[in-house]
């Protein structure tokens, strides 16, 4: 398809993914993602339709031609480059562990490391090993259909890994005792945290690279390459004027620009 | 933190009602529809025609079968693709997109349906047979035995497990909400995702379903007394 | 469609079969004694009593089974004293959260369906024992129940097909039965479609085998009604 | 006291069967069974339990399919065909629905509709399937019910009826169809002597207008009475037929005589 | 033809009725009826439909609870109490049901339990309210049904059987727990006089046998072989009583008179 077909471009966003995104009290889609969306779309002089949808479906019904794009903090990983494509990523996040405050794995967790690369291989191998043997026989709750999991499968094989429908009810069952840490998106993990003042804090260091992934990108359908190269530039356009950095700051309070 | 279910700029109250009325409006349709589908499984498994004994059997069997999850996913991504090709085939071209609601009404209907094809087999048949003896002594035609004679009688059997096919056709609404249909459990999911109160907006959400059984409730016992005149019970 | 994907993905997926039938039984069996009860003290003619079993019916079958799920595991674990109770090693593990959940949900739908079916018996039935000096018990457990069991048996029918697929809800509270499995499945492949085509294949088979038992039982039990035609 | 006088051999035939046979599984229960009832013809069939009284009236208007032989109502037959499967079906439904109009039936059992008071259950059919307009049909069911003797019962429900009041709701939505052809299946079984007299000048009124009454019975006077032929049925075939004097008071059969012996008279 | 000897009046009361008040609603069915039955007795009900006969037998066993009046049974009285609403209900429900097994009963609709076989019918209640070994009810259960001549239907279903046989097969099933007070509601209404003669014979054997016997019945013929005493109830109270020849060929009420004129003697 000819670039000039593209008139309108159909973006897809759970709306239930703070402050990714959003739905506000008159059923309006908002959050980060919205406001960035509605910018590049502006850089490619296409009409933006923001359109809901639950996480479970929101691959399929985009193969099916629903809509073209998702922007719902979906990272970029090699399982979903296989059914899907990736603009450039817009954003990054961490991943981290909370836990009860005062628990003996708020020390056994401090691994002495700020921020580990799991594409760095030779400097991540020891962190983890140290983590595995921190959190043998504990339990570990994290997000289904998550790159957590993902994380947890690869590296933490033998540690128990307990899946939720919602990151949220994994800090319910972390303060109830029924899993002794969680792992999640860094801006998720602290509101959890902010949510039960006191209660749990996040320790150990920020994973990123690896399984996970490259930072969260727009997802397209893999017969969309012209609109791929439309979002590849406006998104390079937004990072380098500062755009994504300013509306992250107003969102997330930080920013989160992706690092390369 | 009530604050969060009022109806001002900062309160979910619109939408939780909006949701509300969404999910009625889904129910309602969903159950008709399947109360329309289920007396023509019914006859058909109650029929001697071999054909449509086992028509009605595989779509029990199957719809009720499998997850209704699943079949609110396969209309909603098969859904479409269907409808263009129908309506290719009457000559119009172009897609046919269905919208979220048309397709949760079909979804849940015909789970409904499927339901509803049991219950009312089970009452036709505990009809006793004398009252549909003396119905075609009298002439009547099948339909007008149908009309009459068996279906109010049907009724008093079918009311209760009816009831329970209304409950669970309101409560398989909630799945809907992977559609992204704005019901009730959806605006539910929201709130709670953005305002980090889950007890909150599902215990709310549970009270305004728990409301929405009462009144059924209430007009499912009213149908069935006036269904029950005349009749001693044990 | 990815049919190796399907092909492959359905022995990881059986591995969940043994978790969920043992979900489907144990809330099966417990519930239908809860429903028994449930049933009885509704007709009791005890007006408190039969206003709480009203009430425990009226709950269970008004609110969405994910919300009752989701109150039993988190909102019990909530309460301190619960955490502190004997039950605490009980309602800790998922699996006994959600066995309590399916059966109280199933036993209050099961209680209705059994409720209708007593109340059906023709009083002629009734008053036949009732002259032959059996007792009220006597004369339900001999002639209303038998009854009223085979009437019931299409509806109960449709509440066991609900109660297997009821089970894929444990997933959300963190089981791995063949729901679950499929979900992690999807995590890692995003084949939603082809798995949960997978998984409901499972389901219906289980849900086949479910229902013929029931049609079995409703034939071996109305020779009665076979006898007409 | 005023007996039925014979009708005429010349009278036309209003219902004939013609070598009926059914089968109940193994059980052959009617064997070939053959019978004209002229109009105005009050026919009785008596004859021993399960000789199969019922089922012939049943097959009659076709509640049961007969396995072999032809019914012929008012001229005209009543085509069957076999399926397949090798059983008797009626080849047009639409024929048979005809045909019960015109047919009057009282069950043994009543059968009345148990979710319709009284009055409803004899308007039902008048206006339903004939098309009577409804305030019509209510005066004449009221009419009929005042007749019985269970006017103040009409707005009551069957289950609230005595036995002989439920049997008169059911004679007086039979007749409510007006039909030219009454089957009654014992039309008194539960009622009392008077009603019993009161049944009797009700079915004596019908034949003088011309209609054709089949119906079974136990009792003997009351057989005597109103009929202008008495049919025994004896095991699936009918043993002896003629005037009610000829083979209620000198039968033929030895089987008959039997039968009759047992008879308690009522005023011995 | 053998009568029925008048009872003596110092045989022990089987069943005594004292001022029995019965009410559905607004409609009063039972006036204040007193009635005695001693030991041997066979009491006849007769009277028109909606008397009240049937309701009177169900207030005997309690099927129906009556609003007043005394029931004593072997001389034992049901001992009956007001609920807060007013209405009564039995003081003890063991008691009742103890009386039951007393009192055997045919219904006027035959009640047979239709998910169990005939046999199972049968023997059902000697079984499990007795506590009679299977083996033996079995044996009594077939030695009943052939006396009543439905041996062949033993494992055939309430539906497959005919009215009679339906009957029947409700008299074996009261019979069968060898109850002291027999009632019996019209127990030869869908009987031919043949089975009449059979019915006739049980009973008189019953009551040979020192059994008491109440029955409803239409059929005067019956009602006067069969009676140590007959009771005319006319619109909820006993409007005559005593011997069969007395009441039913010389009664002193005008109202039994013109009741008995409409009868239609089957020997006429
Ligand atoms: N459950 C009921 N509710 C209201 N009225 C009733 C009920 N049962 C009986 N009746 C009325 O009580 C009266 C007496 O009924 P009952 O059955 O005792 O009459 P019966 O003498 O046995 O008559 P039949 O010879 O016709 O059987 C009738 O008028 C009947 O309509
Ligand atoms: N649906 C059925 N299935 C099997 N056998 C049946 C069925 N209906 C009737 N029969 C049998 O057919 C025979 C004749 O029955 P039918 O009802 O015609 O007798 P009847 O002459 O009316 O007797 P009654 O005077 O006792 O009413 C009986 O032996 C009965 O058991
Ligand atoms: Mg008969
Ligand atoms: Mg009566």
């Amino acid at each position: 398809a000819g670039a000039k077909e593209w008139k309108t471009v159909r973006i897809a966003s759970e709306g239930a993914y703070p402050p990714w995104n959003a739905t506000d009290t008159s059923g309006k889609l908002t959050g980060f993602e919205v406001d960035l969306g509605n910018d590049l779309c502006k850089r490619m002089k296409v009409t933006c339709e923001f359109v809901a949808q639950d996480w479970d479906g929101i691959i399929p019904a985009l193969q099916q031609g629903k809509y073209d794009a998702i922007m719902s903090a979906m990272t970029i990983t090699d399982e979903r480059k296989k059914v899907i494509d990736f603009s450039v990523p817009y954003g990054t996040e961490p991943s981290v562990f909370a836990v009860v405050t005062g628990s003996p794995l708020a020390k056994a967790l401090n691994l002495g490391a700020d921020r580990v690369d799991l594409n760095d291989q030779g400097k991540a191998k020891p962190v983890l090993d140290k983590l595995a043997e921190a959190l043998k026989g504990k339990s570990v709750g994290v997000q289904v259909s998550t790159i957590q999991a993902d994380f947890m499968d690869k590296h933490l094989p033998k540690v128990t890994m307990r899946t939720y429908d919602k990151i949220d009810n994994a800090g319910i069952d972390l303060g109830s005792g029924r899993v002794d840490a969680m792992l999640g998106d860094r801006s998720v993990v602290e509101a959890v945290v902010k949510a039960t003042p006191g209660k749990m804090v996040i320790v150990g260091p920020n994973f990123i690279g690896g399984v996970i992934g490259e930072g969260m990108g727009v997802g397209l359908r893999k017969d969309t390459a012209d609109l791929k190269a439309m979002f590849d530039k406006a998104i390079a356009e937004a990072l380098k004027d500062g755009t994504v950095k300013k509306l992250s700051t107003q969102h997330f309070g930080y920013d989160i620009s992706p690092t390369k | 933190m009530l604050e969060l279910l009022s109806f001002g700029p900062n309160g979910w109250g619109g939408q939780l009602l909006m949701g509300t009325a969404m999910t009625v409006a889904v129910a309602v349709s969903a159950f008709a529809f399947g109360i329309l589908v289920g007396s023509l499984g019914a006859s058909a498994k109650l029929s001697h025609s071999l054909a449509l004994n086992v028509v009605a059997d595989v779509y029990t069997t199957i719809v009720r079968g499998i997850p209704e999850l699943l079949v609110i996913y396969l209309l909603f991504f098969g859904g479409s693709g269907v409808a263009t090709s129908i309506a290719a085939a009457f000559g119009y071209d172009g897609r046919v997109d269905l919208n979220a609601f048309t397709i949760g009404v079909l979804a849940v209907g015909l789970i409904s349906g499927a339901y509803s094809t049991e219950v009312i087999r089970g009452a036709v048949q505990s009809v006793p047979f004398g009252q549909i003896e003396a119905a075609r002594a009298c002439g009547m035609s099948r339909w007008l035995i149908l009309r009459r004679v068996l279906v109010p009688q049907t009724l008093r059997f079918a009311l209760p497990g009816l009831g329970n096919v209304w409950q669970l056709t309101l409560k398989d609404t909630a799945l809907v909400s992977v559609t992204a249909l704005a019901e009730l459990m959806r605006i539910t999911h929201l709130a709670a995702g953005a305002t980090r109160q889950p007890f909150l907006f599902y215990g709310t959400a549970a009270l305004l379903y728990l409301m929405l059984t009462t009144v059924s409730t209430a007009l499912f016992n009213r149908a069935e007394i006036s269904a029950n005149r005349g009749v001693r019970r044990a | 469609m990815n049919w190796q994907l399907m092909w492959d993905s359905l022995p990881r997926m059986l591995g969940g079969l043994s978790l969920t039938l043992q979900l489907i039984v144990g809330s099966l069996a417990l519930g239908a004694l809860v429903a028994f009860a449930v049933a009885l003290l509704r007709l009791s003619g005890n007006r408190v009593v039969e206003t709480l079993a009203a009430a425990y019916v009226f709950v269970f079958r008004g609110t969405p089974l994910l919300v009752q799920i989701f109150l039993v595991y988190y909102g019990l674990g909530q309460f301190e004293f619960i955490r502190d109770s004997i039950l605490w090693p009980f309602l800790r593990e998922p699996y006994w959260c959600a066995i309590l959940a399916l059966t109280l949900n199933t036993g209050a739908y099961t209680s209705e369906v059994l409720r209708g079916a007593i109340l059906s018996v023709p009083s002629g039935q009734v008053e036949a024992a009732r002259a032959c000096g059996m007792s009220r018990a006597l004369a339900f457990r001999r002639i209303v129940l038998p009854v009223a069991i085979r009437q019931m048996l299409p509806a109960y029918g449709n509440e066991v097909i609900l109660m297997v697929k009821a089970t894929s809800l444990a997933s959300t509270i963190t089981l791995m039965e063949v729901t679950g499995i499929a979900r992690r499945m999807i995590a890692q492949t995003f084949a939603v479609f082809e798995l949960f085509i997978v998984a409901g294949a499972i389901y219906l088979v289980l849900n086949f085998i479910a229902t013929r038992l029931i049609k079995f039982a409703e034939w071996r039990l109305t020779p009665y009604l076979r006898a007409r035609a | 006291m005023h007996r039925h006088p014979p009708v005429s051999e010349s009278a036309p035939a209003a219902v004939v069967v013609e070598d009926l046979h059914k089968r109940f599984g193994e059980l052959e229960v009617l064997k070939g069974v053959s019978l004209t009832a002229r109009e105005g013809d009050v026919i009785t069939l008596i004859g021993s339990s399960g000789s199969g009284k019922s089922t012939l009236l049943r097959c009659i208007n076709m509640l049961e399919i007969p396995d072999d032989g032809r019914v012929v109502i008012g001229g005209e037959a009543i085509s069957l065909k076999k399926t397949r499967g090798g059983a008797s079906v009626p080849a047009d439904a639409r024929q048979v629905e005809r045909m019960r109009t015109r047919l009057g039936m009282v069950f043994q059992s009543f059968n009345l509709w148990t979710h319709m008071t009284i009055l409803q259950n004899v308007i039902e059919a008048p206006v339903h399937v004939l098309g009577v307009p409804k305030a019509e049909a209510v005066d004449r069911a009221r009419m009929l019910l005042d007749k019985v003797g269970i006017l103040a019962k009409a707005d009551s429900y069957p289950v609230q009826l005595s036995g002989g009041q439920q049997q008169r709701a059911a004679i007086a939505r039979a007749l409510a169809m007006q039909p030219k052809v009454m089957l009654f299946d014992e039309p008194t079984s539960a009622l009392d002597p008077e009603l019993v007299g009161e049944v009797l000048r009700v079915i004596r009124q019908l034949a003088d207008e011309g209609n054709t009454m089949i119906l079974v019975t136990h009792e003997m006077g009351f057989a005597r009475e109103v009929a202008s032929k008495v049919v025994f049925l004896h095991q699936g075939r009918i043993e002896e037929e003629g005037s009610p004097d000829k083979v209620l008071t000198n039968p033929d059969s030895d089987r008959v005589r039997q039968f009759l012996s047992r008879h308690l008279s009522g005023a011995a």
